[in-house]
């Protein structure tokens, strides 16, 4: 189902820094994304997800290093001749616009000829479902509606490189989760490379190919959703992943132990431990229902742990139930353990 | 204003004090069929402020664009040089306007007058247009240029639209103030058939401030202000569409 | 652990209605919050929950219906007289003073002594870990911190009610999550009634101890998390609550089955059907990795299913797998039934 | 300016036509030693200013914070309103201001000068003022209004800290313009140590244009500016921080 293997017919990015004044935001990225392959980059806020592709755009200029489009060099090309369509997170339609100028004024202006615009519009607006708002403004529409104006208005240009940046980030949170299977089905439609920038785990995983998790400029790691949830390389990757996130134990001197918290099980302490699982006594503080699931949070050794189970499982009957000392208990094989200072993963 | 109304069109005994009387357009008749006729100061004051208006908009469109678009601090030093030429007191520019005009021969040439027009009202076009363009965002402009749009492109076809309001509202400050400007107008304009409102109404009311002819006074002032209320009116549609456009933006 | 009982001390609303012109934007909502009693306000935006905080608060006037607090008739009441606090969405921290004054200015102007106040701002900057920001500007924190700082105002207080209006909107995803268990200890232990308006399930679940779910100023429904996802009463509640969410298929003329994509189980459609299961046949469309679990997206009967399963289970290896027809299955007693025409649950 | 600068250091002689000269002060010590002293006339601007500004800025912002928070259709039609009573052509005002200051007896009063300024200042006051109120967030208000506080302490403790930036321009071009106005002050002032800057150097300056004294006038324009320059400087301190503080908001 993935294509990972990059081609040199997409984009590649090598060694590619940005440093403004003292900072530097970009720190040597290398990077590849075939045709048709979505790379999703992942990080907190300031991590330089955004700069990276406002420098793939040539909205910012990059300090060092390459970016390659198609075989062809476009490292210091204004972003007109990057023939790159951009999504942005204010979607940024033109306000005094109907919808349907909106996606033909770009076009208009490059001397399409009028017939090819009408039809290359009409059939952009029926793919996208946006016949009826053909003669309204933006203002009159939805923030649904908005998103996928902008995408429809990338898909005309039907660019070497698509970049979208947090397109999702204003919308409801039920929307966002219904409008990931048919925003990635429309991107892979196209068959370009795409370059998807988020903050939310999620969308990440559920809508790309490969995930790149940015932090402080620096890439952390590169892989499929299942790669990086499974084998994280550090610390920080371990931590940013997964809902609820990993608990860090400080077990061994110098090292954590990453568990996650779908790995727990709570059990009473009486009941005799298994030879490739371990223990912890815990004390319980309270739960959170999520609907199937149910996270318990508890005290160990002076952290707080939280344990992911199923509403139905016995250890959410354990966590809701008021008697005896209880214990977390996992499998070894499932500990990832980091270097404490580093917070690189030793194994 | 509105008793000037009422004065410009009751005969002059009644004005003086003597007597009672009926209503009269012997002063309209009397300034329009003047030597020049009303409508000449009318139209020369059109003039002016029209292309003085023109001028500074021309001139202060880019001024603002580049302002806007520059680093913050750099922009900031230059904003603040500017509100200080703004703040420049003008009455203190004529007489080295004076001797402007007369080395250039531009003595009574409506067209220079927008000139100096223009120089005076730049400033404060300059900052109204800065702030107006620092209000789009820059992600607007951004999505044009990614869409291939050259500079000219995008001025035209996003980023004045969205001026609209702010330079009608600019247009319509530079155009009140030439029209109503006194001072310049009187030491530039000296031949009768080139003045301007301004000093064609202190004109008719006379140097001295006791032997004022109030009703013509009253009715020049009626006919001087009419257009620019004209103007407003017409105007008001734009203001409001402007406003209207902001509220949804927002 | 959760005081359902609500008891007169607390906030009751009573037939509460806001028009305004045409527009009913709260339609006749009951409500009763007990001292120390979370409630969540959950629904998509537009669903009237915001008018309903503001209402309570005093911001907005109620049409008719009567707002009471701590036994005494509020209704009518200017918010300065209400004794509640607010946190806003955009924290509305004051930008041109520092933060121990944003918290002070209050207290100052109400005539506290200021040793009182002193003592108070210190406590609750300790209890919310902000010492070290005690000078700087709003402008200065992170979204965090000025979160924190909007709390800290609102504690300080010591109001009989508190309304928070989506606070963790503006915080990323994993520090909303982090915080989510903080702000309901914080909160908790004020012990007085809590009303917290949100958009975001995950949010409402893990922090309320109650939800109510609004839509078009119209109660749903109202009761425990686990209540709601288990038992919804109509097909807004079951769709609005879990993620991915739920699948509705037309089994049956005139009605929808529910189906919780976690309650379907991958199979080849050659193996025999136990009694109590049913099932049909699914053309496969893609997979969403998330982490721990799997999103597979099907095609049944020209409507889209999903079926979320556990990365290691035998749903997800056949989903992944590309050899024979399959089936989705479910055991019946998981169907929710609904009424198409109302949507109104049947069975 | 620099000019003017220039001017004022040399010479009537040399100014004149005849001869070539050194550097001198006579100008000033002119001006200075005058009766009455120029410092009176740039005293009195002073007042007129202050007082002017201070009137405006007190009827402008209860009115601008009224509209900001009034619903948008009423605000829209009165700030139309507003605008248009700001195009108003100030020029056609004097004969009427001038027979409310001999009615009322108000000629030769510089406070008294301050009500047909703070007339004409205030609609453009309400417009600036009212778009800063408008762009403070609802929220912030409202936060104060559930803290306790009244109307008053809202305002004081919460509206006007982040007004300065705004209050200090606006009152900033209603002082330039006081400073600066000519036509009122030289219909309402006739005594000599009455007048305000800009009547004092019209009338060194003289009736006709060929008998200017250059120096004193240029010198007279140097002492009349550098005030406002100083204030201007005074208040870029001010501007800047509003400017950084409008940064950091947004």
């Amino acid at each position: 189902m993935t294509s990972s293997s990059p081609a040199r017919t997409g984009l590649v990015l090598s060694q590619l820094c940005r440093r403004v004044g003292q900072q530097t935001l970009i720190d040597n990225l290398s990077l590849e994304v075939a045709p048709g392959d979505i790379l999703a980059l992942l990080g907190p806020s300031g991590c330089g997800k955004s700069t990276t592709l406002r420098c793939i755009a040539g909205l910012d200029r990059a300090s060092s290093g390459s970016i390659e489009l198609a075989g062809k060099e476009i490292t210091g090309r204004p972003p007109a001749e990057r023939n790159v369509a951009m999504v942005f997170q204010s979607y940024a339609l033109y306000p005094h616009l109907s919808v349907r100028k909106n996606l033909s004024l770009g076009l208009e202006l490059r001397r399409v000829p009028p017939a090819e615009i009408e039809e290359d519009v009409e059939r952009v607006l029926a793919l996208l479902q946006l016949e009826a708002c053909r003669e309204r403004k933006p203002a009159e529409l939805s923030g649904g509606q908005r998103q996928r104006v902008a995408l429809a208005r990338a898909l005309l240009r039907k660019p070497a490189l698509f970049l979208l940046d947090e397109p999702m980030s204003n919308l409801d949170a039920q929307l966002r989760e219904d409008l990931r299977g048919e925003l990635r089905g429309i991107l892979r439609s196209t068959g370009a490379p795409v370059v998807y920038v988020t903050h939310d785990q999620h969308e990440a995983m559920g809508l790309a190919d490969r995930i790149a998790v940015l932090k402080a400029g620096e890439l952390q790691q590169l892989g499929a959703a299942a790669e990086l949830y499974r084998n994280p390389q550090n610390q920080f990757v371990a931590s940013f992943l997964g809902s609820p996130s990993i608990n860090l134990l400080p077990l061994h001197p110098g090292a954590l132990v990453g568990l996650r918290p779908e790995h727990l099980e709570v059990m009473e302490a009486s009941r005799p431990l298994a030879p490739e699982q371990a223990a912890l006594n815990a004390q319980r503080e309270h739960l959170e229902w999520l609907g199937d699931r149910v996270i318990s949070h508890w005290r160990v050794q002076g952290t707080s742990v939280k344990v992911l189970s199923d509403a139905q499982s016995r250890s959410a009957a354990l966590a809701q139930s008021h008697d005896g000392p209880l214990q977390l208990r996992w499998t070894r094989e499932h500990e990832l353990h980091f270097e404490q200072a580093s917070g690189r993963r030793i194994r | 204003m509105l008793w000037q109304l009422y004065t410009s069109f009751r005969p002059s005994a009644v004005l003086t004090g003597g007597g009672r009387g009926g209503w009269t357009l012997e002063h309209y008749e009397q300034l329009l069929n003047g030597d020049p006729p009303f409508l000449t100061y009318l139209l020369n004051s059109g003039i002016v402020g029209l292309s003085s208006t023109a001028l500074t908009l021309l001139l202060a469109i880019p001024c603002a664009y580049a302002l806007s678009r520059m680093q913050a601090h750099r922009a900031r030093n230059i904003s603040v040089a500017v509100a200080a030429a703004a703040a420049f007191p003008a009455v203190l520019l004529f007489l080295a306007l004076l001797e402007v005009a007369r080395d250039f021969h531009l003595a009574n040439n409506l067209l220079a007058l927008s000139l100096p027009y223009a120089g005076l009202c730049l400033p404060l076009a300059i900052l109204l247009l800065q702030a107006a363009f620092r209000d789009i965002p820059v992600e607007l402009e951004e999505a044009a240029l990614m869409e291939g749009m050259s500079l000219w492109q995008r001025l035209r076809w996003v980023l004045l639209p969205l001026m609209a309001p702010a330079i009608s509202s600019a247009a319509l400050l530079i155009f009140i103030f030439c029209w109503n400007e006194y001072p310049i107008a009187l030491t530039w304009l000296s031949q009768a058939d080139r003045l301007t409102l301004a000093p064609a109404i202190a004109r008719i009311a006379g140097s001295s401030i006791f032997t004022v002819p109030y009703g013509a006074f009253a009715a020049a002032t009626v006919l001087g202000s009419a257009p620019l209320l004209l103007i407003m009116l017409v105007f008001q549609r734009q203001i409001i569409s402007g406003l209207t456009q902001g509220a949804i933006k927002g």
